[in-house]
């Protein structure tokens, strides 16, 4: 969603209340919540679906890093683009993609945003700057760049994002991405999920500094660490940064540090983590609580109006989930449509 | 020690699973050799992405069941230079479809440092690749890409198809001087067989005359051999009776078996996972085409591969892309009976 | 605009070395369109490592002639990032063998994007392979890698063997919606050849018949045409007339122009310089032993290709490593004589 | 050259002076002059040798560079490895290896070191610990790492030296090796031999920090910036890198600001630098003339014996090219021969 310049005008009594709750609409806000809801309920419909075996293969799902995917979609337009990862539900509905067409895709329709070409680990939705999520870690982040390159040398004005995990700051890609955005000064933000864990091996584990976001220094770029479970947080630190890349002062490295409730895929076992750690993230640290409770602490919404929202939501998904069953299925004769582009 | 003949072992076999039977081997390996050391991402407490090095990390400690972070091009590399310096990695690839973060390692250092050398090196490096479709995961997660492997000297190329060939080439390929790479089907990790306890090693090299027949020849590999087979007992009632070949090695290729056998049978079809184009079977074919068999050929050399596709999610059109049963039951149909 | 046939130029044509073809080519598709961008390392003031680019980044500036840093993966995804969203990024690898680096932008992204997003995006990027032997250059430097890209569905992959191609197959690749990979010789890069002025295309997917016969086709690939051409005007004084085809396409390969070739001939020889295992001329031989030429089949399918080999550093041995004028001599008596 | 402690206990005296000539003995200090001449004069000995049509192929020549490579391998043992780059002559004799065999690799003779399949570009010495040049730049990054993993695995006490230019840092090999080798704490030593330029292209068009060395932080390693012109500069990094490593503290990256004074390779034009630069180092701070003078300064050496230096490396380069040009040519029927170990 768009800043809104309304917003900023506002009352001297606001000046007091933190960058989200000055910087954006109340019904931007709401919309927030909701679709933090909206990535959260989807996710959980998918699990469903593939336990009920509607959905096959894999899935990785990001309950519990709403507000990272949120947080920082708020801060782009509909014509900045973002490349994702294999966790990237979120990023997609944060983006703008109607869940009707992602349960198509994970049904493996024709309907769903690649005609049941690319399932999950690929979901997009170019229309709306989402150029896909990656089955490669790392993949999407030299590609986040391009899109840069674009919009600078055609001056389009838009800001590309990369979303990653923690996992993925070993990739070469990585490095050679984030050097080659700093020396060009181009408009693009790097967004570290840092769920604390790439499959199961622990950041500690895997990484020789203790913050991706210390990484930044290596390419003089700002590294900033938020705590990712907290939308406002999020928020600010999107836009700023991304103001920063509008300007043309060059890519900014945020680290939004949160956690992931299920396992790595539909095939962990949890053998790397405990219980206690996370019932931890659950109940004491969980994105959509804390922002709640903010909400309704600056009167931004009461007990009715998050009840709508959660109805509003239910609906939507039920409705998506409708939607994908009765869609048609691709046929085997198109197999090899789209491979290539087709010439007129 | 390089054995260069099947050993049986004294012990009877029982049933494992391929995953089971890589397993095996590669704890046989550890415990006969300190030098030995597994390396890959989420190998250790996770047990691997598809259960393969399962709990080894609590047998042999974390300083040989290395977790790596997720540098596919350094681990590589990580693991060339420590075969050349005096320990026998076997590296697992978390996918094969990796194996392209990777190739500058494999390729110009692996296969060529002996060579560019002049012989003052070795490189003892074993590397796993689980390839293959049908999990539903996707056109980055489902490759089959062998046939660049089976491209480049200095590399050896295994595709075992059985349990019993996953745990004796995986042996075989430890004690190999040179870089061997394990292609591994994941859709046969789950897959059981007869497998022999104790140490034994399946020669890289030769291939298997899984079933004997004489009027058309088929060389299949990894998952397909098994398809092959199931092709050949429905052949079979319909008095067709084919020879299924399980070709092992795509390098270097046991050209002699497959010869043999197409100039016996005079019939030659070639079934492989892989892109059609420039797959392993257009070796196979082209291998023939020019031997001494080609005046033995009654019908032109055909060629089963995958579509010239991506894999895609939607499972019918995955099951789509690859050959079937069915394929190969039509395909040796009309080659027998000369529909073409 | 996309052009399916080959314009001839009104002007007439000059002659220009591939390099300088290659060179103008750009420049036409720089001058034309602002969207075109050329990426590499030293492409810019040095000029490319083979003075390809050569002065280029006086004329469109240093903001669409762009010297990456030694990053291949990460400029190869740069690249198709950028082709992804609206660029036409012409991509230069200073050596073919450094594509190694990049296979996953190339092929988990690139080749796969359009398929994988279900035809939401196109990626028009264009990317330069300097490829092959002959320059002392060793192992690292020499390798020719097209048959691996020649396996990989949604990727185009031309192999000009003339100036006139490769400005011709340049400028179609740059229009072509899709990613388009090029194989370039080194040692072509200084071969003159009559280039005509202005805009023109050589449609990608379309064989060349270089010389008509009736005894034997020999279909060759880039460096190796003029080879065969060689060879051919040899072989016409000894009585033996030779057809050579020149690929020109490795992916989509021209089936018909080579098949209808093997049907009026009845002989095949493929000559290429890759490794010969798995290599171009695999393919070649496997089509043909699978198509309605069979039948017209006299001799076996003959293939020549490169050893078995890392390429090497001694100038005998590297000769020795890739096909010359007497290997195809030999092979082309051996074939119509029927010495074999 | 091996640690000598003889050299410790030296007199009071001695303390005042720089780390190199308190830790060498004079004959190991005259040695490194040795060594410094040696290298020059093989690639100026190689240079005329491929213009007299001689050597084919191309090369890449660290005429300028001498000091980082005699410096950095005086702090190792025969046992130790390195993994060497295209640029890699220097530190090949560095590190050891004759130049006769050299030249006669060179020379594409079967004497080489390689048995003429390598040539410049592969020239490696493994009795020595050289691993090897490689083509491929930062290819050898990761296979020094491999080579401590094993002297860790082992136990060997053996350290691994990793050279590599200022413009292999923007490679992914370099990100993921140095943050494995941090992680494991490997005996590695990182050697950044930053000569201001890869090929045409400046640090500074390339590379998004200043300093390679300041990378180094993202690694949890220290970052040494030393001049790479003074030996005793990099004697002293090199020493204290190597005894952390084999102390098993892990890694360290070392940057030797250096220069090259010829082209990249055969084909530069040197359109991308100007002809005073040039001057300025060779004229101002030749490695050479530098260290000769501190040797003068010290009293370790006087004229007759630079003379006598001078006129063994003279004879030293005149029989390795009489030894290559008189070596006999591979066998074309050798062609495949060690592609694959011959198995008894
Ligand atoms: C190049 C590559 N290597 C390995 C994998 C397998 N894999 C998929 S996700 C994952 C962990 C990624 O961790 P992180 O980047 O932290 O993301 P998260 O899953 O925590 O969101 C791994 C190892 C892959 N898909 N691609
Ligand atoms: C992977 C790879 N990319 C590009 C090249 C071509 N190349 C050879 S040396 C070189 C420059 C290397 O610069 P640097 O690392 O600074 O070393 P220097 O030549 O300055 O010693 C380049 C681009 C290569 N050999 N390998
Ligand atoms: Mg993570
Ligand atoms: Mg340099």
């Amino acid at each position: 969603m768009a800043r809104s310049t309304k917003a900023r005008g506002q009352t001297a009594a606001k000046a007091n209340q933190p960058f989200l709750y000055r910087h954006y609409t109340p019904e931007q806000l709401r919309e927030a919540l909701r679709k933090m809801y909206l990535i959260r309920r989807f996710e959980e419909g998918a699990e469903e679906s593939y336990m009920r075996g509607l959905i096959h293969g894999t899935m990785h799902l990001s309950i519990g890093q709403e507000a990272s995917a949120v947080g920082i979609c708020m801060a782009l337009t509909d014509e900045d683009q973002i490349t994702s990862t294999h966790r990237g539900h979120g990023h997609s509905i944060a983006k703008g993609a109607d869940v009707k067409r992602m349960f198509a895709e994970f049904f493996g329709k024709t309907t769903g945003y690649c005609r049941g070409r690319g399932g999950s680990m690929h979901i997009a939705d170019v229309t709306k700057g989402n150029l896909g999520a990656n089955g490669i870690v790392g993949g999407g982040i030299p590609i986040a760049v391009g899109a840069a390159l674009t919009a600078k040398r055609l001056g389009t004005g838009k800001v590309a994002v990369s979303f990653f995990g923690d996992g993925a700051n070993n990739e070469g890609a990585f490095h050679e991405a984030l050097n080659m955005a700093s020396i060009w000064k181009l408009p693009v933000v790097f967004v570290c999920e840092n769920n604390g864990y790439g499959m199961s091996t622990s950041v500690a584990r895997s990484t020789a500094v203790p913050n991706i976001a210390d990484r930044a220094a290596a390419y003089s770029m700002p590294g900033v660490i938020i705590d990712g479970n907290i939308l406002s947080k999020v928020a600010e630190a999107a836009n700023e940064a991304v103001e920063r890349a509008r300007l043309g002062q060059g890519p900014t490295l945020i680290e939004c540090k949160t956690y992931r409730y299920r396992g790595h895929s539909k095939s962990d076992r949890n053998r790397y983590r405990t219980k206690e750690e996370i019932e931890q993230w659950m109940t004491q640290h969980d994105p959509i609580s804390l922002y709640e409770a903010e909400l309704r602490e600056f009167g931004v919404i009461d007990e009715a109006g998050i009840a709508a929202i959660r109805a509003d939501v239910e609906r939507e998904i039920a409705e998506g989930i409708e939607y994908a069953k009765a869609s048609p299925a691709p046929e085997i004769a198109d197999l090899e449509q789209d491979v290539y582009t087709e010439l007129a | 020690m390089n054995v260069a003949v099947e050993v049986k072992a004294e012990t009877g076999a029982r049933e494992l699973t391929y995953a089971q039977a890589i397993q095996e081997a590669m704890a046989l390996a550890m415990e006969a050799d300190e030098r030995v050391v597994l390396m890959g991402e989420d190998i250790g407490v996770y047990g691997g992405a598809f259960q393969v090095t399962g709990n080894l990390v609590e047998r042999f400690g974390p300083e040989r069941v290395i977790d790596t972070p997720i540098s596919e091009l350094g681990g590589a590399g990580v693991a060339v230079g420590a075969a050349v310096t005096g320990l026998r990695p076997i590296f697992e690839f978390q996918f094969s479809d990796f194996a392209t973060l990777a190739m500058e390692q494999i390729v110009n250092q692996a296969a060529k440092m002996r060579y560019m050398l002049g012989g003052a090196v070795s490189v003892p490096v074993v590397m796993r690749f689980p390839a293959g479709s049908g999990t539903g995961a996707a056109a980055q997660h489902s490759q089959s890409l062998e046939a660049w492997f089976g491209h480049v000297p200095g590399l050896k190329v295994v595709q075992p198809a059985t349990p019993h060939d996953a745990k004796g080439l995986l042996l075989a390929a430890v004690q190999d001087p040179d870089p061997v790479m394990i292609f591994e089907h994941k859709l046969l990790y789950k897959m059981k067989g007869e497998v022999p306890e104790g140490f034994y090693t399946v020669p890289i090299g030769k291939a298997a005359v899984r079933r004997e027949g004489r009027d058309v020849t088929i060389v299949a590999t990894s998952i397909m051999v098994q398809k092959a087979l199931d092709a050949a007992a429905t052949l079979a009632g319909e008095g067709i009776d084919a020879e299924v070949i399980d070709l092992r090695t795509i390098r270097p290729m046991d050209r002699k078996t497959v010869v043999e056998s197409v100039k016996k049978t005079s019939r030659l079809l070639c079934v492989y996972e892989g892109v059609k184009t420039l797959g392993v079977g257009a070796e196979i074919s082209a291998m023939v085409a020019e031997s001494e068999a080609f005046d033995y050929l009654d019908a032109p050399i055909v060629r089963l591969g995958g579509a010239e596709t991506p894999i895609p999610y939607n499972p019918d059109l995955e099951r789509a892309t690859v050959p079937q049963v069915e394929n190969i039951l039509a395909a040796a149909r009309d080659l027998v009976r000369g529909a073409r």
